[in-house]
């Protein structure tokens, strides 16, 4: 079963990787291109057939793992 | 907590991860300038042997694949360092080392992907901030130049811990200009405040980006960190 | 499963044949010619194979006899390199070379290229050449402890520049940052001759016991053959002789899988290794580099002389279905095959697990004298061993050397005399960018040993502190480094030039108050099929070969890049260089910048030249080399400014000492404060000459030529060299305070810093 | 107008990333976490009201500066 987890920073957190992105492309004459987010995608594949096991255990690792909650945001999907 | 032993050198340990790679330098430093020989603690262990103070170094443990000190934070031997922390326990966290005491909450906010975006190698000048730890009271007064070089140390914490944390003298480090003024142009990689290294709560755990191990000799560019690891032992005498 | 392995030997004979290839079909010819075996070479495969060959056998000939492999044409001019010396203990042939330190101390290292895969993908390019120059290193045992690296980028206004340059800067600094390499030294420039085909030549120096040299063979009959390491995948198939491949931009968008590095599998493989090879564990050990299993294992067994069996099914694979051709010829970084006898692998196998690398065993080490590999009950590949490495095709290809005839050239001189020294200055100062861009990315103080590193701006110099080395000398020992070649006058004359490369190298070294040992080199040349470039090729080693012969520096190691060429237009001639050195006492180590206030000599010959052609001045304003010669080179004068300079260091009498190179004694001065905000200086170096004289002063170029800077109140004139070649003239002295002023000329800091940051954007 | 860009490795590019964090996790005691694979994930901004040439200057930009066609492959659709 595969999964996908999105790891986002917080509204609040500066994100400097999206703005040098951004920066840089408008330089470049993308100017529409206003602003630019930066966040982490993982594709889990999880053995097993019991979808609501699978995905109990998605979140456990998404949230103590793959995203950092002083700074980071998850959410998660079922693919 | 009382030392292990009241004679003789203190017992210091140092964890070695995979893909830790400042150990060697760790190990040298104390041994030329402290003549204390490191024990060498691997991942893997489940118990700490005793000891009086813990050194996490530097390095990219599992490569720094997730974020930095992420995975390190959850090996094996993590929960007996957190039993030895929750016991008053000194520990110094550096660079990595620090990125796995955020990463495990030992010490409060997150390293996060320097703001100019790439790797940084330099020495900076480190102000010592207010704060009446027993790291404050031996450091105050000085400029200490000490090597940086991560890619991801630039501190992170929302304000109302911020502010908590400089209420209660918890920001030790930060990044300045040469006359010890801490300044947003000296500041290499965005930290918040400037900050370069903070204690836990109790003073007893610091977390440093710079490499205070390196600053080891005159010859080396600096001899800065002798001071630092002094106070680091002072916290176990 | 030595047994199991056994038995599957026993049966070997029984088993089914890989399809021979068809040699009438059609598609024959096309397919010798994907795999680069000519008619001849092909007659020479069949007489060792006596058949035709399966196709994991062609895959296995083409890959060893790759130019990248096989050297076939650069072979025979490489023996008249000079190799030998008492400070050497291993010469070219094995995987580094290493040179005597002191005591029982040694150094290895040597230089690799990783330029195609590099134009291809920047980041993954330079990382995996970073890694592969480590593994040949730490493969023999040696602990490395620095890492140099050469590039070599197209015109800073070409539109891929920026992209390769970022991405290839990047690549390096954060492969060698996560294994904990320091990276000290190195060299940049960007010339219009690279904007198709880049240089990425990566150097590693590790530090090794000499009784602990490991030259690793797969020795031992029934030994086993251990296979350690990243799971193969697709990776770089055909990357040896794509490493031979030359570009054409038409290619560009059709690509084999790229090779990722992995530098944290690196690392762990590095402390596996060399613990393995300390606690002496196994009886060969062999780096997959280029040409992946093929190569390690075939060297391994002909080293031997013996034959090995190998069963494929069980190669840690990554991907699914792989063939035995796949599997042999892929170029998945990070892995190691290693030989074992059988008594010691339980240790191996737990030495491996605690350092979480996967492993598997492989195959057998026989009598045969053959490689017999097998995989899905199929014998794939049975071919002898020895024949395969000693009938490597060599090539004697034709050449035509290079007859360089300077003349005078009235356009730069003219341009000289119409233009202010001072924007002359700017441009050529910030001419390759500031280098802090690079070295701020690179981790330079890892392994606490760095006493001079990038920002001292010469060459690097370590601390070793090392009990293997003598003990009145291991106290404060130290190592120098440094790369460079400069392209301009190898372009101009390629003999000359290439002796200059060696001479650059030998002159930051002693810069630093270090006496010279012994030389790595990198060749990159063009296509070796055009006699222009095999000339070039042929005369660069002669240079190469005088200058270390007159230096005593031998060579100990290297590599050659050839096919680098777009388009049908070769790269000028790069005989990348980078030396080693020993500093009896890193107290009085010379950085090539200021530190303090004190007086300023010009060290330089009686006669002196100053040249313009292929200068960087010329490069600057003219945008081209011009016509006239390079600096000619007086041997004996550079041994005597070398010696003169670790006399005076060891003396202490000495702050600071930088050799005059590229952009002349101007450039090499103003250098020397320009990234300090506390210092300035003044000096007079051509009052009362014209300014088309002064300007050839100030930026023409010369040999045997450095700025020394001696401690306040010691006067150096009063011992002036005692030498009818050299002499040495007080030129000013360095002072607190920015004021920076050359013959009257007032050169402010801040213009100058700002072209600095200009220069950012590449 | 937000977009969402995907960019991945292909399918045959060895992802060190995913590759640690699976091994790691799974030794932590999450064994059915069988794959992990990591790929980047940004959401652009685009000013103005046509979503056609929005959606032709995402596409430009992704190919071009996302992401690296020798290694990656990127996908990208309307949030
Ligand atoms: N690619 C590189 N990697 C690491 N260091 C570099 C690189 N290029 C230049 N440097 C360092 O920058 C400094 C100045 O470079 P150099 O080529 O000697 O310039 P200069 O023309 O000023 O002598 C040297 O210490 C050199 O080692
Ligand atoms: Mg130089």
């Amino acid at each position: 079963m595969k999964f996908e987890v999105v790891v986002e920073l917080k509204e609040e957190v500066l994100d400097t990787q999206g703005r040098a992105i951004q920066q840089t492309l408008q330089r470049l004459g993308h100017e529409p291109l206003s602003a630019v987010k930066v966040s982490k995608r993982f594709v889990l594949d999880i053995a097993g057939e019991d979808e609501a096991l699978a995905s109990a255990l998605v979140k456990t690792v998404a949230s103590a793992h793959l995203a950092n909650p002083v700074a980071e945001t998850f959410t998660f999907r079922r693919l | 907590m009382d030392r292990i032993s009241s004679v003789g050198s203190p017992r210091i340990g140092l964890v070695q991860f995979p893909g830790s790679n400042c150990d060697a330098d760790c190990i040298d430093a104390f041994k030329r300038l402290f003549g204390i020989e490191l024990l060498l603690l691997w991942h893997q262990e489940e118990a700490l042997p005793p000891i009086d103070g813990l050194i996490l170094p530097g390095g990219f443990s599992y490569g720094d694949y997730l974020r930095g000190g992420a995975l390190a934070s959850c090996s094996k031997i993590m929960p007996a360092i957190k039993a030895f922390a929750g016991k008053g326990g000194s520990i110094l966290g550096i660079c990595n080392g620090f990125q796995i005491l955020t990463e495990s909450h030992l010490l409060p906010g997150i390293l996060l992907r320097n703001a100019q975006q790439n790797f940084v190698c330099k020495n900076v000048d480190l102000a010592v901030a207010p704060g009446n730890s027993g790291y404050h009271s031996r450091l105050q007064g000085r400029v200490y130049r000490v090597p940086i070089a991560h890619g991801e140390g630039r501190y992170h914490i929302d304000q109302d811990t911020l502010k908590k944390m400089e209420d209660r003298g918890q920001i030790l480090f930060q990044y300045a200009d040469d006359s010890g003024l801490p300044n947003e142009s000296a500041n290499p990689n965005g930290s918040q405040s400037q900050i370069a290294g903070v204690l836990s709560e109790n003073g007893r755990i610091l977390g440093m980006m710079p490499h205070p191990e390196r600053a080891s000799d005159p010859l080396l560019g600096s001899e800065d960190g002798r001071a630092i690891l002094g106070a680091f032992l002072a916290t176990v005498l | 499963m030595q047994k199991e392995l056994l038995q599957q030997y026993e049966k070997l004979k029984t088993l089914k044949r890989a399809g021979f290839l068809a040699e009438e079909a059609d598609s024959f010819q096309p397919l010798l010619k994907k795999h680069k075996i000519n008619k001849d070479e092909y007659k020479t495969l069949r007489s060792i194979v006596e058949r035709a060959p399966t196709l994991a056998e062609l895959g296995v000939f083409s890959a060893m006899w790759s130019e990248h492999c096989s050297y076939k044409s650069s072979k025979i001019h490489l023996r008249k390199l000079p190799t030998t010396g008492p400070q050497v203990v291993v010469g070219p042939g094995e995987n580094a070379g290493v040179v005597r330190l002191s005591g029982k101390l040694c150094a290895a290292f040597k230089m690799e290229s990783h330029n195609h895969p590099s134009y291809i993908e920047p980041y993954q390019g330079a990382a995996t050449g970073v890694g592969g120059i480590l593994r040949d290193v730490f493969c023999m045992g040696a602990r490395p402890v620095a890492n140099l690296n050469s590039l070599r980028f197209g015109q800073r206004k070409h539109p891929r520049t920026h992209y390769l340059f970022a991405n290839v800067v990047k690549g390096v600094g954060d492969y060698g940052n996560c294994v904990g390499i320091p990276t000290v030294a190195g060299s940049v420039s960007f010339d219009k001759t690279y904007d198709g085909n880049i240089l990425v030549n990566a150097m590693t120096v590790g530090l090794i016991h000499e009784d602990r040299i490991f030259k690793g063979y797969a020795s031992g009959l029934h030994n086993l053959v251990v296979y350690v390491g990243s799971a193969t995948g697709r990776d770089g198939i055909h990357g040896a002789s794509m490493a031979s491949d030359s570009f054409s931009t038409q290619a560009s968008g059709e690509r084999s899988t790229v090779q990722v590095g992995d530098p944290f599998a690196e690392k762990l493989l590095l402390e596996a290794t060399l613990e393995v090879l300390e606690r002496e564990l196994v009886v060969g050990l062999q780096d997959m580099g280029a040409a992946g299993l093929t190569s390690s294992s075939f060297e391994m067994a002909d080293r031997a002389g013996n034959g090995l069996y190998l069963n494929l099914d069980y190669v840690p694979s990554r991907a699914a279905h792989m063939s035995a051709y796949e599997l042999l010829l892929s170029e998945s970084q990070e892995r190691m095959l290693m030989c074992v006898e059988p008594s010691k692998w339980s240790d191996l196998q737990a030495c491996l697990k605690r350092w979480e690398l996967p492993f598997a065993i492989i195959g057998l080490v026989t009598d045969s004298g053959r490689m017999q590999i097998v995989k899905d009950n199929i014998l794939e590949v049975d071919v002898p061993v020895a024949p395969l490495a000693e009938s490597a095709p060599r090539y004697e290809r034709p050449y035509v050397l290079p007859k360089p005839a300077p003349q005078e050239d009235r356009r730069l001189r003219d341009l000289l005399k119409s233009m202010p020294p001072i924007e002359v200055l700017a441009a050529v100062l910030f001419e390759d960018g500031d280098k802090q861009r690079i070295y701020r990315q690179y981790d330079h103080h890892i392994g606490s040993k760095t006493v001079l590193g990038p920002e001292q701006q010469g060459a690097g110099l370590l601390w070793l502190r090392s009990e293997w080395a003598e003990p009145n000398e291991a106290a404060y020992l130290g190592l120098a480094v440094a790369t460079a070649c400069n392209e301009r006058y190898c372009a101009q004359n390629p003999a000359l030039g290439a002796a200059h490369a060696v001479l650059h190298c030998y002159r930051s070294i002693a810069a630093t108050g270090a006496e010279a040992l012994a030389v790595t080199d990198c060749l990159n040349f063009g296509n070796p099929e055009d006699p222009i470039v095999m000339g070039q090729f042929v005369a660069s080693i002669d240079g190469i070969g005088e200058a270390c012969r007159e230096l005593n520096t031998p060579v100990v190691s290297g590599n050659v890049s050839l096919y680098n060429q777009t388009d049908q237009v070769s790269i000028a001639p790069t005989p990348m260089i980078g030396m080693v050195g020993k500093h009896k006492d890193v107290r009085h180590a010379l950085p090539a910048v200021a530190t303090k206030p004190g007086p300023l000599y010009l060290l330089r010959p009686r006669k002196q030249t100053h040249s313009l052609g292929a200068s960087l001045v010329s490069k600057v304003l003219l945008g081209e080399a011009g016509t006239e010669g390079i600096p000619a080179i007086h041997w004996q004068s550079e041994r005597e400014a070398a010696a003169y300079l670790q006399r005076q260091a060891e003396r202490g009498d000495l702050l600071a000492a930088r050799d005059v190179g590229a952009g002349g004694i101007l450039t090499a001065l103003v250098k020397m404060v320009l990234h300090l905000e506390n210092f300035g200086l003044s000096a007079h170096l051509a009052e009362g000459l014209s300014l088309e004289e002064a300007s050839l002063a100030y930026f023409g170029e010369c040999s045997a030529t450095y700025i020394l800077q001696a401690k306040p109140g010691t006067d150096l004139s009063k011992e002036l060299v005692a030498s009818d070649l050299l002499e040495l003239v007080p030129i000013g002295s360095v002072h607190t305070g920015p004021a920076l002023q050359v013959d009257g000329h007032e050169l402010s800091h801040l213009r100058l810093q700002q072209s600095a940051a200009a220069s950012l954007s590449i």
